[in-house]
């Protein structure tokens, strides 16, 4: 009876299985220990009692160990060695295990669903907007936005618009080019003088073309200058002093900052802030949000500025698309209560749901 | 002209050098305030201290020089309980600039531990591709690296042969100043492989990790100079982001007055107008 | 062509990518870590050509004498120092690292702590409490800036477990908020780029 | 002897940047550039023999796996925009690595953000001291009322209005702990300065 319960305490186990989710490359070995042990062989044969070669010796600490030296379909049995104070310990043997391949990793399987609700969500959404107008809250930085143009133009000064330090395939980007659209011909219609300088070639290009259609359309493609939109430097620094220089000669009476910010935000926030200027930022960077709000009139706050530019663009994509995140946002605060409810109940279920397999 | 209007229209430069002095000041002459210690860091050294001697500890430098007065300090104070707890330490860089700082840090701490180069520590180099090249060595540490950061072949290094992909990692510990950085460490390593991921970050962008420390995806984080001070502490080495800690604080102080001052001004300028 | 071909390739990348995550077999896999291993290459370019728009617009600073001209000639001659220490000596030459030590060490650190000056002076001029939102802001970053350091708990005790639950709390919940909203633009802006209905980025009329 | 010149170099360098915060003068403007150009010149270096070379110009030249011209012919398309007449091309070097990095990223967000991060939110509300459930609260709902605030399909009216409002404070109060995180940031990099100037340079302290 001693002897018995001796070993069940004393024992070590092993465990062979087709790794999950895998091409079929490999068999991952796992144990249990009771005792301590100072290391661990792992021995392989493909027959139960043939010769058990080891192949490999793993760290302490490590309960598993994958072995991808190993030909798929062939069946393999498996036992280990562990080196204890007591001397070596040997474990029952374990199989036969075979490689095999999935087509689908089922670990993933949360993660699949929760992409494929979201793009429904989404393109679901685009449809529509296409079909009919969907309706987008008012956003106060917008409302400032003509009154800010409109105080440029009545004090006979410019208006300054830099889109951020990023090139034209970000989104923050792409999101900042449809306002400066609305920008340009508010500024155009008003005969006021626009500079956007940018920190990218391309950008550039893009910023010139956004601007001399926007002029188009208010029929004032007289008052276009490509001059006014530069592209300085792609140096971060550089092209902040670059600005600061602009700011500090033509004293632009209003300044836009919409796009990807750093460092930047602040030392052209705290310039526009001396020299008068009405202020307007945005920018999906949480970092640089801080100093926005602390030194400009008003501001989009992150997701505002995706926003700002599908209200301003009413382009059914944007729109369609900004709805389809409010549904995505709506189910988020209906799975948080979900699962705090869950927590209550003591449902863990739902808990694990959302925990993919490593 | 009243009193707060000439205030309000204080020469720049005269704050300046108000900030200048209440950092040079405390440097010269200390004030020795004592450092308290918070939990994201204590749970660090904890970790660093739980972990068996011999465990690998994965440390990336992903910053450069603008940073290096804030996550410098902590690289060391880091690398010196490492080699104290006798772990290993297995150094990769998601910033180009980052291997040449942390070998310039390797080259402080390791003589005296007697640590000895391929053995108990190793720099594999700069590992460029962010996200990409994360989910790649996690799966086959030897598709990212072939050499250590010398060029030398990494299978020629005993702790080079030990790493071979996310699993013999016992923990990534990442020095990050922002992009690529520790939340690729988190949304793309520990979220793929499961690996318990660490970090020190600039101050600015702390806050935006404790989503994740309260989530556990991150273990514990050293946030700023000042989270360099408290390692400092814990490991009980005073070095150079302790002594900061002085001026500081006093810069901080200098700060909120003028925030205070300005908004006292703001008041005063709405009373005026009415 | 000028467009089809270019939508053709982010689509059948981007769908490619997508689906050979949830595939485990081999050849998915391997031909996923090939496209990676491009990527990584191809986007070097991006930063090349940023570094050629540089020197072209210093060259032409130089040739019609603009402002501040003679400074544009440093510029060329260390980047031009630079590339041939790099290039001749390795990434690991000495003079590469001496030039990087003693050159873009201190220039980048120091450039960097001016915002230590200016955040100074903003504190000063700019950071005014106009509503209650923003004043809100101001209590907050002035609790956080004398909590955080020594000085604040010589003062009071209680303040860095005050601006721990700061952090842990109302803020988490924030930038868990702001953080989801972020997430959300962004996917959906990533599906409309493969499906090729976001285009502007590719500029132009053609 | 090299190292002490370094360290005046050096020094040098960081006191011609400072003197900016008296007046714009040629020193300033001299190491402004020259730091726009080391480290132009460092990336360049840098980039060349970590990305291109092992990715792509390695395997063609000397493994010569002649797939890999494909994408260094794609890389060599972003310098299109200077011949006018095919500018277009620039667009597949730009839609092949939108389409690589947007896939993953959707991939990723969804994986190590959005999932990770919903369960991290379902906090325990029993069975926990009282401040503990009142802090849990304060997260539950801060990330729903921040959640509204970034709702865009209803006008915020009446309670959703009061929601909304209540996220922003939660935001207000988040960016200002954010906010003196990033002064602290700045002051540390003063002192490294600093502490670089008086200890390295003067050695007095």
């Amino acid at each position: 009876m001693f002897l018995i319960f001796l070993i069940l305490v004393k024992g070590i186990s092993v465990n062979a299985y087709d790794t999950p989710n895998d091409d079929g490359s490999s068999v991952t070995v796992s144990w249990e220990s009771d005792i301590p042990y100072s290391s661990i062989l792992i021995l392989r044969s493909e027959q139960k009692d043939g010769v058990f070669e080891p192949i490999c010796e793993a760290r302490v600490g490590r309960n598993d160990y994958q072995d991808t030296l190993i030909v798929r379909g062939t069946f393999y049995y498996y036992q280990i060695k562990a080196m204890t104070d007591e001397g070596e310990i040997i474990s029952a043997i374990t199989g036969p295990t075979v490689a095999s391949v999935q087509v689908f990793n089922t670990g993933r399987l949360n993660i699949f669903v929760a992409i494929i609700i979201l793009f429904a969500a989404i393109l679901f959404y685009i449809s529509r907007a296409k079909r009919e107008k969907l309706f987008i809250r008012k956003i106060p930085a917008l409302a400032a936005m003509d009154e800010a143009i409109g105080r440029a133009t009545e004090m006979g000064k410019p208006v300054l618009y830099v889109p951020g330090i990023m090139d034209i395939d970000d989104p923050q980007t792409i999101a900042s080019m449809s306002i400066l659209a609305k920008v340009a011909e508010k500024t155009a219609a008003y005969g006021t003088t626009l500079y956007v300088p940018t920190a990218r070639a391309m950008a550039m290009s893009m910023a010139q073309q956004v601007v001399k259609e926007a002029a188009t359309k208010v029929g004032r493609p007289d008052w276009y200058i490509a001059d006014n939109i530069r592209y300085l430097t792609d140096d971060q620094f550089g092209y902040v002093s670059g600005v600061d220089g602009i700011m500090l000669r033509e004293k632009p009476a209003t300044n836009f900052y919409l796009g990807v910010f750093y460092a930047e935000s602040l030392i052209l926030a705290e310039t526009g802030h001396s020299t008068g200027a009405i202020q307007i930022a945005g920018t999906a960077m949480p970092d640089q949000l801080p100093f926005f709000v602390a030194a400009c009139d008003y501001t989009l706050l992150g997701e505002e500025l995706y926003a700002a530019s599908a209200y301003l663009s009413q382009e059914p994509v944007q729109l369609g698309s900004l709805k389809g995140q409010d549904l995505g946002k709506l189910i988020f605060i209906f799975v948080i209560l979900a699962g705090v409810i869950a927590g209550i109940v003591g449902f863990q279920g739902f808990y694990n749901l959302f925990i993919s397999v490593h | 002209m009243h009193f707060f209007d000439r205030i309000a229209k204080i020469d720049r430069r005269i704050i300046f050098l108000l900030i200048g002095l209440a950092v040079i000041i405390p440097l010269i002459a200390p004030l020795g305030l004592p450092v308290d210690i918070t939990a994201p860091v204590k749970s660090v050294y904890d970790r660093i201290e739980a972990m068996p001697e011999g465990s690998i500890v994965v440390v990336s430098i992903d910053y450069d020089p603008g940073s290096e007065a804030e996550l410098y300090p902590a690289t060391l104070a880091f690398l010196d309980h490492c080699f104290r707890k006798n772990h290993k330490v297995y150094m990769m860089g998601l910033w180009a600039p980052g291997i040449t700082l942390g070998n310039i840090a390797f080259q402080e701490i390791a003589p005296k531990y007697n640590k000895e180069y391929g053995i108990d520590y190793i720099n594999v180099g700069y590992k460029p591709g962010g996200a990409v090249m994360l989910l790649t060595l996690g799966r086959n540490v030897a598709d990212v690296v072939a050499t250590d950061y010398q060029g030398l072949p990494i299978d020629s290094f005993p702790l080079g042969r030990m790493v071979k992909n996310s699993r013999d990692m016992d923990l990534v510990m990442t020095f990050s100043a922002g992009d690529p950085g520790i939340l690729h460490w988190i949304i793309y390593f520990n979220a793929r492989f499961g690996t318990p991921i660490a970090g020190a970050t600039t101050a600015i962008s702390a806050p935006r990790q404790y989503p994740y420390l309260s989530s556990g995806q991150l273990l514990g984080l050293l946030g700023g100079l000042k989270g360099a001070a408290e390692y400092e502490t814990l490991v009980g080495r005073v070095d150079r982001a302790t002594a900061g800690m002085d001026s500081q604080s006093i810069a901080h102080v200098v700060i909120v007055l003028f925030i205070i001052m300005g908004n006292i001004i703001l008041v005063w300028e709405h009373r005026r107008k009415k | 062509m000028k467009r089809t071909l270019p939508l053709t390739i982010v689509l059948g990348c981007g769908i490619f990518m997508l689906i050979a995550f949830f595939v485990p077999v081999r050849w998915f896999q391997d031909a996923s870590q090939t496209l990676q291993t491009w990527y990584l290459g191809v986007i070097a370019f991006f930063v090349f050509i940023g570094i050629f728009n540089l020197v072209r617009i210093n060259v032409l600073k130089i040739q019609h004498k603009r402002r501040d001209w003679q400074f544009s000639i440093f510029l060329l001659i260390f980047l031009a120092g630079m590339l041939l220490a790099g290039f001749i000596g390795g990434p690991d030459g000495t003079v590469f690292l001496y030039l990087f030590q003693h050159f873009q060490i201190p220039l980048s650190a120091t450039m960097f702590s001016l915002l230590a000056f200016f955040v100074a002076s903003a504190a000063f001029r700019a950071f005014r409490a106009r509503n209650p939102e923003a004043t809100l802001l101001l209590i907050a970053a002035v609790l956080v800036m004398i909590g955080r350091v020594p000085i604040g708990v010589w003062i009071w005790k209680g303040f860095p477990s005050l601006v721990e639950w700061i952090m842990s709390v109302p803020n988490t919940a924030a930038k868990r908020g702001i953080i989801f909203g972020i997430d959300l633009g962004l996917i959906s802006m990533a599906l409309r780029v493969i499906l090729g209905i976001e285009r502007s980025y590719m500029g132009g009329k053609d | 002897m090299l190292t002490t010149i370094g360290i005046w170099i050096a020094a040098f360098l960081t006191l011609s940047i400072y003197s900016f915060l008296y007046k714009d003068n040629p020193f300033y403007k001299a190491a402004e550039h020259i730091f726009v150009g080391v480290s132009a010149g460092y990336w360049t270096v840098y980039l060349w023999f970590n990305y291109a070379l092992p990715n792509l110009f390695l395997p063609l030249f000397r493994d010569g796996n002649l797939w890999y011209i494909i994408p260094v012919v794609v890389g060599f398309m972003m310098f299109a925009p200077l011949i006018p007449k095919v500018s277009w091309l620039v667009r597949i070097p730009l839609t092949f690595t939108m389409g690589i990095s947007m896939s993953l990223f959707i991939l990723q967000i969804v994986q190590g953000d959005l999932l990770p991060q919903l369960q991290a939110t379902f906090l325990p509300l029993t069975g926990i001291p009282p401040f503990q459930v009142f802090s849990n609260i304060l997260i539950i709902l801060g990330v729903i009322f921040t959640l509204i605030y970034f709702y865009f399909s209803k006008p915020h009216k009446g309670a959703l209005g009061v929601a909304a409002k209540i996220g922003i404070w939660f935001m207000m109060v988040s960016f200002g702990a954010h906010f003196g995180y990033t002064v602290m940031a700045r002051i540390s990099l003063l002192i490294g300065r600093v502490f670089f100037l008086l200890h390295d340079w003067l050695r007095i302290i």
